[in-house]
């Protein structure tokens, strides 16, 4: 049983993010795609517009109270926690959200009721046989996975992922998409990614930014008839 | 009233004599990321270089040159014998092995000193003074400093802005992974600056030595102020570090003349000798932790990428 | 490793009471007194450094605060451990809840000045506490006792210091295996992934700044105990520099590596002090060969590496 | 590691305990770390001196001495000087220079028994209720340096004075000193942080109230600072009062800054007596430079030592050394020398001024008794049972 959010933002943007779909940002370098991502999830605080998860006004609550509210993220550079193990990365996203961390006496390591639900994460993400080795020594693309099934430990309501694919090679591309595709099932995904055909094969919206601005936004075939992004992309080509 | 303006004199003084320390320690830190305790005992090794080299030379002046330069040798000794194996470890390493070269040459210069303080004598042609107020002469000699450190952080402002050395040290502070991807010998660029350093605080101690006791730990104390200074100022910025350094010196000359006579004000003539020494000592201390609960990271962060 | 070290190291303090030293066996238990006081206020630091990545150069305040607990109701002719444990807690969590809201609005090199800025302020106040002996200090009239027992007398000392060592270092374990500590450690390799996960980085280190200023300020109670004397000396900013030496030598993030970082710091300068008055010209090149050459400190001596 | 305790810290001039005379154990308490390194050096010298020229003797006695650096933490010190005591390494503690070691070692010490003297520090403490029958101190206390240069700003007539100290107790305790002694007008009261190194601040101050004299007590390397800016900035032809800030110890950086200063003293190198001349001719022969009062009363001590372990025939009984000190009767670098009921000296004190020798060298030079025969205030108080 799940429950299903959605997402709001406004500064001269307008995204909605609907339960269950995935929603692609693209656009030319500079478009403006992280500083976006980074302003839903509270990094950046927005000068002015509202973001909104699950009709509730999130717009002035810092990073850690929007996470608890169900808005998960990965990063463009991977940023897992090299020191832990894969497991204990995954768990201690499991105890964000699992009661209270404010316990000072019984060792978090053996805690089924965190464990249980990392391991299945990692078994979403097919990390499961590397739980127990240091993050640290996870190849680029596991990390990604990692990154992914942090994010899932959380049950969030939506996922924000920015250039997961960022430096995978073709096999590692073609995993990560299958699993990003299998995702949508358990939450919202908001996708920046310049793999296009990923892109495409993905998204159910793909909304166009270019200099800050969003051009375009509908479902893929509707993006590539469109004669806006063909010149935003294709400029000085056309 | 004219004592006022005598006291911020003495402020600025005080200041510009920190800010001589504060500027090498505060470019090491900004470029290399390097804490380096060891900043205070260079002050102190140009304060004895340079009772060492005047006593030799007969003359101050070339005790000061001497000083300066040695001063500035042995830092970049230091630099290639331990610091740049430090670069790229963790601030906690930095800490204990800089630690480990303040007991060592502490000790040092006692073992070739002895324990007892030296004299420094002023130079001849500054040990004049003029009437500054009625009963009160001021020493040329301070003026000279005051000079001297102006024209020091005028330098330094010039060759950070303009030279090309400058633009290296500020791109350094701000990311010097890029600056050694784009062919610069990074190496090469620390050791110049750790050079400078060593030799602005050499510089500070022979300065600082007609006035003061040349002693073992003399520079300890002081290079707790100087990092209150690029604290305050924000990690890496030459002008912050000014501005810092003049704000510390005239905090702590002014506060000490003020505070006990506003606490005799308010609680009367014998509780203020009690308290307000206390908290002029504090107020530095009361100032910096003012500044950082306000502005985290200092009055001039350096722009740093992430 | 993990294990086997401070399993050793415990099982050494505990036998060191049944070994004949001869005449110096007094000595020697005084000499492992101290270790034990200065190594439970080491491990109450690593659980911020180590633990937490917060370098806190003002530790020392805790001893002082402890110290001061002890004396101030000394002078009121209160003795009573639990009386003088409540006293010392409390105000150690008030102290630490009150600067560390402010200095963790701070990192790095700012974070490690601010913490000092506050043990100053501690520093100066114990000496303006002329109730108290001002900067002479406060001689103890009685040693604290429990419930009329004086379980800090001689060898008591020793049993009662070891039994809360080994209290603060299960303490301290339990505390980095649980829950809490796991973010603590997390917030350490990368605070804004912590954020992104919804953890609050804020409470959790101020709790743990707050739970270590507490252990701290037990160690400070025995030091009092320990020389029947309090001073402001506790809270000077060098021994808050001895405190991060002690972990950064045994090796930060360890817990044992603080244990292990007092005992050689307290012993070899015995040693050394022995041999010669000029042990520090010993002490400091040895600081500085094991940072460059023991990497992870005396705890990391040995230990497997990936 | 523990075997051989302190061993090589023992004083050149001990001699090893011989197999059938059972040796004084001298336990030495002084600083031997930091800038104060200077005084602690003084008391060691002038100790050890006295024992080479009794022939490594008190009393006839082999002595067996150990010099612990109490590094100016008090709980150093506590800890180095009960583990000598625990380990019956110590008959006698002689030291240490500051008052808040003393505090810190006083009762350890004297509850074990042992004799403790002080060739320094000499606190108000000590002096009055809570005096010991175990302890001594040979130099003054702390009041009475003070007080000479209130004394002679009263005799001298001058109407207003100036007053300068550290900030912290011994400073408070000067100042107080010098008012109980001066009934005109304190124009300015002024307590700095003891790592202050630069005064000019205090000097504008005492410029903007022109006052008869100053009195300052700044030890060690803040009175080093304060003289040369004081001289700097024309403020000399005001007499510069002192006690502790213008010594042997501080004389050789300050120079001819310090030319012509007063301060208020119990001894000085040019003392007039067999014994000091003695005593100041060999010191500067072995050390090589001139000695201060922390020396000065450091021989003394154990000159005191050697009559009293004479009289009472050992140390073995405690009580009876303690009253063979009391009554001892030695040649002191101060001329006569006598306890009063506290077990602190009756002695005379001076006003010294700062001279340039023919040598070049400079000391301090009596140029004014004071007080005769003074009795320190809180000798009163003590009930010595």
């Amino acid at each position: 049983m799940k429950r299903y959010g959605a997402l709001l933002v406004t500064d001269s943007v307008d995204l909605a993010v609907l339960p269950g779909t995935i929603h692609a940002i693209i656009g030319p370098n500079g478009a403006g795609k992280t500083s976006l991502i980074h302003q839903i999830s509270g990094i950046v605080a927005s000068d002015a517009g509202r973001v909104l998860l699950a009709g509730r006004d999130i717009t002035h609550l810092p990073l850690h109270r929007r996470a608890r509210r169900g808005l998960a993220r990965g990063f463009q550079i991977t940023s897992v926690l090299p020191e832990f193990s894969v497991l204990e990365n995954v768990a201690l996203a499991v105890q964000a959200t699992a009661g209270s961390s404010f316990r000072f006496f019984r060792p978090a390591a053996t805690e089924a009721a965190l464990n249980q639900p990392a391991v299945a994460a990692l078994a979403r993400v097919g990390l499961e046989a590397r739980a127990a080795d240091p993050a640290r020594r996870l190849s680029h693309g596991e990390k990604r996975q990692l990154e992914l099934a942090i994010a899932l430990a959380a049950k969030p309501r939506v996922l924000l992922l920015d250039e997961p694919l960022a430096g995978a090679g073709p096999d590692e591309t073609a995993r990560l998409v299958a699993l990003l595709d299998s995702l949508r099932r358990d939450c919202a995904i908001v996708l920046v990614e310049h793999d296009m055909e990923a892109v495409f094969a993905l998204a159910d919206t793909i909304s166009v930014l270019a200099q800050g601005r969003l051009i375009a936004s509908g479902g893929p075939d509707a993006i590539r008839a469109d004669a806006g992004v063909r010149t935003a992309y294709l400029g000085e080509a056309a | 009233m004219t004592l006022l303006v005598v006291q911020a004199l003495n402020g600025v003084q005080l200041g510009l004599l920190l800010f001589l320390i504060a500027a090498g320690l505060t470019l090491v830190f900004g470029v290399m990321d390097f804490i380096n305790l060891a900043h205070g005992v260079q002050y102190m090794l140009g304060a004895y270089l340079g009772v060492a080299f005047a006593g030799l030379t007969g003359s101050f002046w070339l005790g000061l040159l001497l000083a300066s330069v040695v001063a500035g040798v042995t830092g970049i000794a230091l630099e290639r014998l331990v610091f740049r194996h430090l670069y790229g470890r963790s601030h906690l390493d930095q800490v204990l092995a800089t630690f480990g070269v303040i007991l060592t040459l502490n000790e040092a210069v006692r073992v070739l000193w002895g324990t007892a303080p030296l004299q420094m004598p002023m130079p001849d042609a500054l040990s004049g003074s003029f009437q500054l107020m009625e009963g009160l002469r001021y020493p040329v000699y301070r003026v000279a400093l005051i000079v001297a450190g102006l024209l020091v952080a005028v330098g330094l402002a010039w060759a950070v802005n303009c030279t090309r050395a400058g633009m290296l040290i500020r791109a350094g502070a701000s990311n010097a992974a890029m600056v050694s991807a784009l062919g610069v010998d990074i190496g090469r660029l620390f050791t110049l600056v750790f050079g400078i350093g060593a030799m602005l605080a050499g510089f500070a101690g022979v300065m600082a030595a007609p006035l003061v006791s040349v002693e073992p730990s003399m520079g300890d104390n002081l290079l707790i102020l100087a990092f209150v200074v690029i604290v305050i100022g924000g990690v890496g910025a030459i002008r912050g570090a000014f501005v810092a350094a003049l704000m510390v010196g005239l905090v702590d000359t002014l506060g000490r003349t003020m505070v006990t006579d506003a606490f005799k004000a308010a609680l009367g003539a014998s509780a203020a000798a009690r308290v307000g020494p206390a908290v002029a000592s504090m107020l530095i201390y009361l100032v910096m932790a003012a500044v950082l609960a306000i502005r985290p990271a200092g009055l001039f962060p350096a722009a740093r990428d992430a | 490793m993990n294990r086997l070290v401070p399993l050793l190291a415990f099982a050494a303090l505990a036998a060191v009471p049944f070994i004949p030293f001869g005449r110096e066996g007094g000595y020697v238990l005084l000499l492992v007194s101290r270790v034990m006081v200065f190594a439970l206020a080491a491990i109450s630091l690593d659980l911020l450094l180590g633990g937490g990545g917060m370098v806190s150069f003002g530790h020392a305040a805790y001893l002082a605060i402890g110290a001061y607990a002890v004396a101030i109701l000394d002078a009121n002719d209160v003795s009573e451990a639990w009386a003088v444990l409540a006293a010392a807690l409390g105000a150690a969590a008030l102290f630490a809840a009150g600067t560390g809201a402010v200095a963790l609005r701070t990192r790095g090199v700012n974070f490690i000045m601010i913490t000092l800025a506050f043990a100053q302020m501690v520093y100066f106040a114990a000496g303006s506490l002329a109730a108290y002996g001002g900067d002479d200090g406060y001689s103890l009239i009685a040693r604290t006792e429990l419930f009329g027992w004086p379980v800090l007398k001689g060898r008591g000392f020793y049993a009662t210091a070891f039994v809360l060592l080994l209290a603060g270092y299960l303490l301290c374990r339990m505390l980095v295996a649980s829950r809490f500590g796991r973010v603590l450690r997390a917030i350490r390799q990368n605070r804004q992934r912590v954020q992104a996960m919804g953890f609050n980085p804020f409470t959790v280190q101020l709790t743990a700044m707050v739970i270590a200023g507490m252990l701290c300020a037990v160690a400070g109670v025995l030091l009092a105990n320990l020389s029947e004397f309090a001073s402001p000396a506790y809270a000077t900013w060098q021994r808050s520099g001895d405190l991060l030496i002690m972990v950064i030598l045994g090796g930060a993030g360890s817990l044992h590596g603080a244990l292990l970082g007092a005992a050689f710091v307290v012993l070899l300068e015995e040693a050394l002090g022995r041999l010669t008055e000029h042990w520090r010209l010993i002490f400091g090149p040895l600081l500085v060969l094991s940072v460059l050459y023991f990497r992870g400190g005396l705890a990391g001596i040995g230990a497997k590496r990936d | 590691m523990f075997g051989k305790l302190l061993g090589a810290l023992a004083l050149a001039a001990a001699t090893v305990a011989s197999a059938q005379a059972q040796p004084v154990k001298v336990g030495v308490v002084t600083t031997l770390s930091g800038p104060a390194a200077t005084l602690g050096q003084q008391l060691r010298d002038g100790f050890a001196l006295g024992i080479e020229k009794l022939g490594g003797k008190l009393g006839g006695m082999p002595v067996d001495a150990t010099v612990l650096d109490d590094e100016l933490k008090p709980d150093v010190a506590v800890t180095k000087v009960r583990g000598l005591l625990e380990s019956g390494k110590a008959d006698i503690v002689v030291g240490p220079i500051f008052s808040n070691i003393l505090q810190a070692i006083f009762k350890p010490v004297t509850e074990s028994g042992a004799i403790l003297i002080s060739p320094n520090a000499g606190p108000s403490t000590y002096a009055g209720r809570a005096c010991a029958k175990n302890f001594f101190v040979t130099s003054y206390q702390n009041d009475q340096p003070h007080a000479v240069s209130g004394q002679y700003a009263q005799d001298s007539g001058y109407k207003r004075l100036f007053l300068l100290a550290p900030n912290y107790q011994a400073g408070r305790d000067a100042l107080a000193g010098v008012k109980s002694k001066f009934k005109g007008e304190i124009v300015g009261e002024e307590y700095v942080p003891l790592t202050q190194m630069d005064f000019q601040s205090e000097i504008a101050k005492i410029a903007a109230a022109k006052p008869d004299a100053v009195y300052a007590f700044m030890p060690g390397g803040l009175g080093i600072a304060l003289v040369k800016q004081y001289r700097q900035a024309g403020l000399a032809n005001i007499p510069f009062l002192s006690a502790f800030t213008v010594d042997e110890s501080t004389l050789p950086a300050q120079g001819d800054a310090a030319i012509g200063f007063y301060s208020g003293a119990s001894w000085a190198p040019n003392m007039d007596n067999a014994a000091n001349k003695t005593f100041v001719a060999a010191f500067e022969a072995k050390y090589g430079y001139v000695p201060g009062s922390y020396a000065a009363y450091a021989y003394d001590t154990a000159m005191l030592l050697d009559a009293a372990v004479k009289k009472a025939g050992g140390v073995a009984d405690k009580a009876k050394l303690a009253a063979a000190i009391e009554t001892a009767d030695f040649a002191s670098t101060r001329g006569a020398f006598k306890f009063g009921v506290n077990h602190y000296p009756v002695q005379d004190f001076y006003l010294v001024q700062v001279v340039k020798r023919a040598d070049g060298k400079y000391q301090t030079e009596t140029r004014k008794k004071v007080f005769t025969a003074d009795i320190d205030p809180y000798a009163a108080q003590c009930k010595m049972n």
